[in-house]
């Protein structure tokens, strides 16, 4: 597969929905360890809020799959994470208006455009334990290789995604609630990070069933 | 997990209800997006006071709205920061051509949902600014945090640019006057016990039946240090001191004492906590002018208490005794 | 047992300091015998309200000395009535020649000790008359109980006197309204956990996770029946049924709904308690006029609620928008 | 022994004082099922206060020495015992002032009147599941038989007690806090009987001692 569609993006936006239902009540016992105990009730209650406003839509590039899921996110979510994932959808709309397709190359621009968002935004440096230690590593890996096929770059993110996460276990927190507990947030997951890989997985999975 | 609810989902919507009911002459709710405001606003001539956080920490916000105190509150699902479109509909809905004050406790969501909704309301030609809380002395302001969290503070600067906004004072001198408030006080808190966030359904942390939490924030998070239980007195030397220490607090300054309750600890209980409180005060040459006992910002049903301490002037300390008419905060009206 | 106090024979004590600091202008406390009083009493011409009870039950009574409502309260240990050397020097602080009301809470301890402080002020020459509270539809008031006991409606009939006192109705009218105040108001409460008496040290009862106690009072003791914990509106429906059918209420009734905590329940979830009780009064035709919303007669640290109904008449409701001034009521002062 | 002696009397009240101090957990505990678990706390508050009253008294009279205890319970107490022990002792301080010892008659009569006093304030009878349903009993075995010595008397007294106390266990509870439990105040002891029979226990005890 060279690129990805517009169904590709629904699809994957739909998982989400699911994933994130699934995982409510992990990702709450990670942000109940560091945080507040709320970080799976936000990503249900404004992942599970997507599929409903895609429905309807008239315009279904890209562009426009990614500025709803945006601004479903920041409108239903609150929190920290609800405005940093959307504004990562908003931004990455920017570069999808109008697309129906996404080559790995357009894809990769898409990440970082909106990681850029997030960072603007939230000001986390990598090692700060936040969702940006594992969109910084997967953007990485998704850049494409020579003789690339979408699946092994969106494989070989996913991966990093995962391992990222996990490597925010020994980090203390600087960025977030977490970091009100100094050194006693280190030793625990990040719940954002996991989040974030979580994503990624979606997205692969959704590509790779696909093929 | 026990609670007088009906189902996590709809806890803070059904909360809304029965305020609403409670005081139909003090408050309107709008709902989707949620606010509460003023039954009376958009008031005339005066700035709009808007504020807004995640839910659980009641009376504050939607207690503290009527005259004299803040125009709208926007609360969002338990501990979670509202979302922009609350604030940007509140604030549209209470402000007038002197523009709106933000107060917004330093919380990385808050502070972002808010900004966006200011950025909104800029679009929308709404003159908006914003102050940040930042009181809570037990967390390091650095770049290794998120900066200090805004805890009690919170309740007395609403209390107070309330008053100067109803006095009719233009949006940067209550804007002013906020950041005042705020960089004259501090705040630390402590918990006896963790709270249920309904949708989580267990308490966020365990405690052992002697150990306490130190440095607590209000979002039933675990705080900077786990300790030994001591008896009243010793803990509220515990969170002087910092207070204390923190702010260049000198001989003779009039200070307002703010003893909090964290939701499920008794008045009897807070007002040992005060007496203690003002007497360490008296003992370092302050003077206790003003003061607030019992629990105005809360973490659910925690057992806990946290102590703020405001330097006063003559301006604040008449703007603390003008009048206020809120569900939570009722004087000379 | 973790609490914020220092030890439990001094609770009560420090307790009262800490009011004492914190509200210098409004009252006084006197120790040994304690009670606190206003701190302008005796007020000339006015008959003197004094009431009373075991400690624990915070802001009652003592939040309630001040214009407009008590004269005097006498704090007893926790749970524990106050004995008659209490009731006796506070009545003879603060009465004048109108003489003063006794406003006792139905306890077998309470109605005793009130009693035997009436008469040493008979012996002192002192008009005092008593009334006594008996509005809890959970306890049959048969020749197989003590009768009813005193709960709600207490903080009820305290603002109602206190307003018709500073009114300068004499003893015998403030009397009679008390009484009427008593007979139109029903009770009933219920308890989620029990609650831990500081000299006990732990829960007074154990209630196990779905399940919880209905029919409780204010001592922290058992109710008249255990149940399955149910949604906080169906609870409502439980508390509801039994008040409304003890009252002839009738169609049309103007009523005063009073939604109270016990002490460890967040406001929160007391509106989503109110929004039931609201609902549920209207869909039974009466009007509610005017409310209460908040943790008024506490049981320590107890988690629960308890829903009181009042009648009104034209005059109570102009009684009740009267202006108070006290430490946990206040309004147009 | 033919009567008793102020000296017994003194010694009483301060063995009492040691008893309340001892049982105070107990009798909480009773209270706690059935009432609001502060009857040994109220107990031991109050009789604690006695001796410390009795030093100082010029009168030691039996009168006197009741009459002192009445006064400290009254001002001690609260609750609904302080005034029903009190009344008790004012009482039976009637039939006293003055004396410096008492027959067993006398015991009796002034036993009588007290109890009479605590049922007129406290409007109790028998079965109502009160501290009247000991003192009752306990007074009816105390009145003197033929040939009856004080501690023969007494011993009979203080086993009536005892055996009446536990009989208040099936007992429904119709005056006091624990009638507002109906049917839920069966099989708990009454804690008021328990301190009367610990009350009734420690006088044997002080009169065997001294014999
Ligand atoms: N400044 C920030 N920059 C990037 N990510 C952040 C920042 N602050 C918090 N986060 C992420 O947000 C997550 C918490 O989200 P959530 O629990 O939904 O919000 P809240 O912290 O407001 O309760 C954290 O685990 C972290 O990954
Ligand atoms: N009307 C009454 N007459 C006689 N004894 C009573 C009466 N009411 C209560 N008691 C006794 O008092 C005891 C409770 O005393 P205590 O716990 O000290 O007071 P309170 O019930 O006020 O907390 C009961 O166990 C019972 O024996
Ligand atoms: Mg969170
Ligand atoms: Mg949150
Ligand atoms: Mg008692
Ligand atoms: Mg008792």
């Amino acid at each position: 597969m060279k690129s990805i569609s517009s169904a590709h993006v629904e699809a994957w936006l739909r998982l989400c929905a699911k994933v994130f239902s699934e995982h409510k009540d992990d990702l709450t016992d990670l942000d109940a360890k560091i945080g507040d105990a709320d970080h799976g009730v936000n990503m249900d209650r404004g992942f599970s809020a997507i599929p409903p406003k895609l429905e309807p839509l008239a315009d279904k590039s890209i562009g426009s799959l990614f500025r709803t899921s945006a601004l479903t996110l920041i409108s239903q979510v609150g929190g920290a994470s609800g405005p940093l994932y959307g504004t990562f959808f908003l931004q990455a709309a920017r570069l999808a208006d109008g697309k129906t397709e996404l080559t790995l190359e357009e894809l990769c621009e898409c990440f970082d455009i909106g990681l850029t968002g997030i960072v603007n935004l939230g000001k986390a440096s990598l090692g700060d334990k936040t969702m940006v230690d594992v969109l910084g590593p997967a953007l990485a890996a998704l850049r494409p290789q020579s003789g690339d096929s979408i699946e092994t770059a969106l494989e070989r993110a996913a991966s990093a995604a995962r391992e990222a996460a996990e490597a925010t276990i020994p980090m203390t927190a600087r960025k977030g609630r977490a970091s009100y507990l100094g050194e006693r947030s280190t030793g625990h997951k990040d719940p954002g990070s996991e989040s974030s890989a979580l994503l990624l997985e979606a997205l692969t999975e959704t590509i790779k069933d696909s093929a | 997990m026990k609670k007088l609810i009906n189902s996590p989902e709809n806890a803070v919507n059904e909360a809304l209800k029965g305020m609403e009911a409670a005081f139909p002459d003090l408050i309107k709710v709008n709902y989707n997006p949620n606010y509460v405001m003023r039954a009376d606003a958009p008031v005339k001539d005066k700035v709009a006071l808007v504020s807004g956080g995640g839910s659980g920490h009641e009376p504050m916000h939607g207690g503290f709205v009527g005259k004299g105190m803040l125009d709208a509150a926007c609360p969002g699902a338990i501990f979670t920061s509202p979302t922009p479109d609350q604030m940007h509909a509140a604030t549209k809905a209470v402000a007038g051509e002197k523009g709106a004050l933000h107060i917004v406790k330093n919380y990385t969501g808050d502070v972002m949902n808010f900004e966006l909704a200011a950025e909104m309301l800029r679009g929308d030609g709404i003159p908006v600014e914003s102050v940040i809380i930042d009181d809570d002395v037990a967390v390091q302001d650095s770049t290794w945090t998120a900066g200090r969290r805004g805890v009690g503070t919170t309740v007395l600067a609403e209390k107070l640019c309330g008053a100067a906004a109803e006095d009719g004072r233009p949006l940067a001198a209550v804007r002013d006057l906020c950041k005042r408030v705020n960089s004259q006080a501090r705040s630390m808190g402590m918990a006896l016990t963790s709270c249920t966030v309904p949708q989580v359904g267990k308490p966020t942390f365990d405690l052992p039946e002697d150990e306490m939490e130190v440095g607590v924030g209000i979002h039933g998070e675990p705080g900077r240090k786990r300790a030994k239980l001591l008896p009243a007195d010793e803990i509220v030397e515990l969170l002087m001191e910092p207070v204390l220490k923190d702010l260049p607090f000198k001989q003779g300054d009039e200070v307002l004492l703010f003893v909090n309750g964290l939701g499920g600890t008794p008045l009897l209980e807070l007002f040992i906590v005060y007496r203690k409180a003002a007497e360490i005060a008296k003992r370092v040459g302050l003077k206790v002018k003003r003061n607030l006992v019992g629990s105005y910002m809360t973490s659910l049903e925690m057992a806990g208490t946290s102590i703020t301490l405001l330097k006063l002037d003559e301006e604040m300390t008449t703007l603390w005794d003008a009048p206020v008419y809120t569900a939570a905060l009722q004087r000379g009206i």
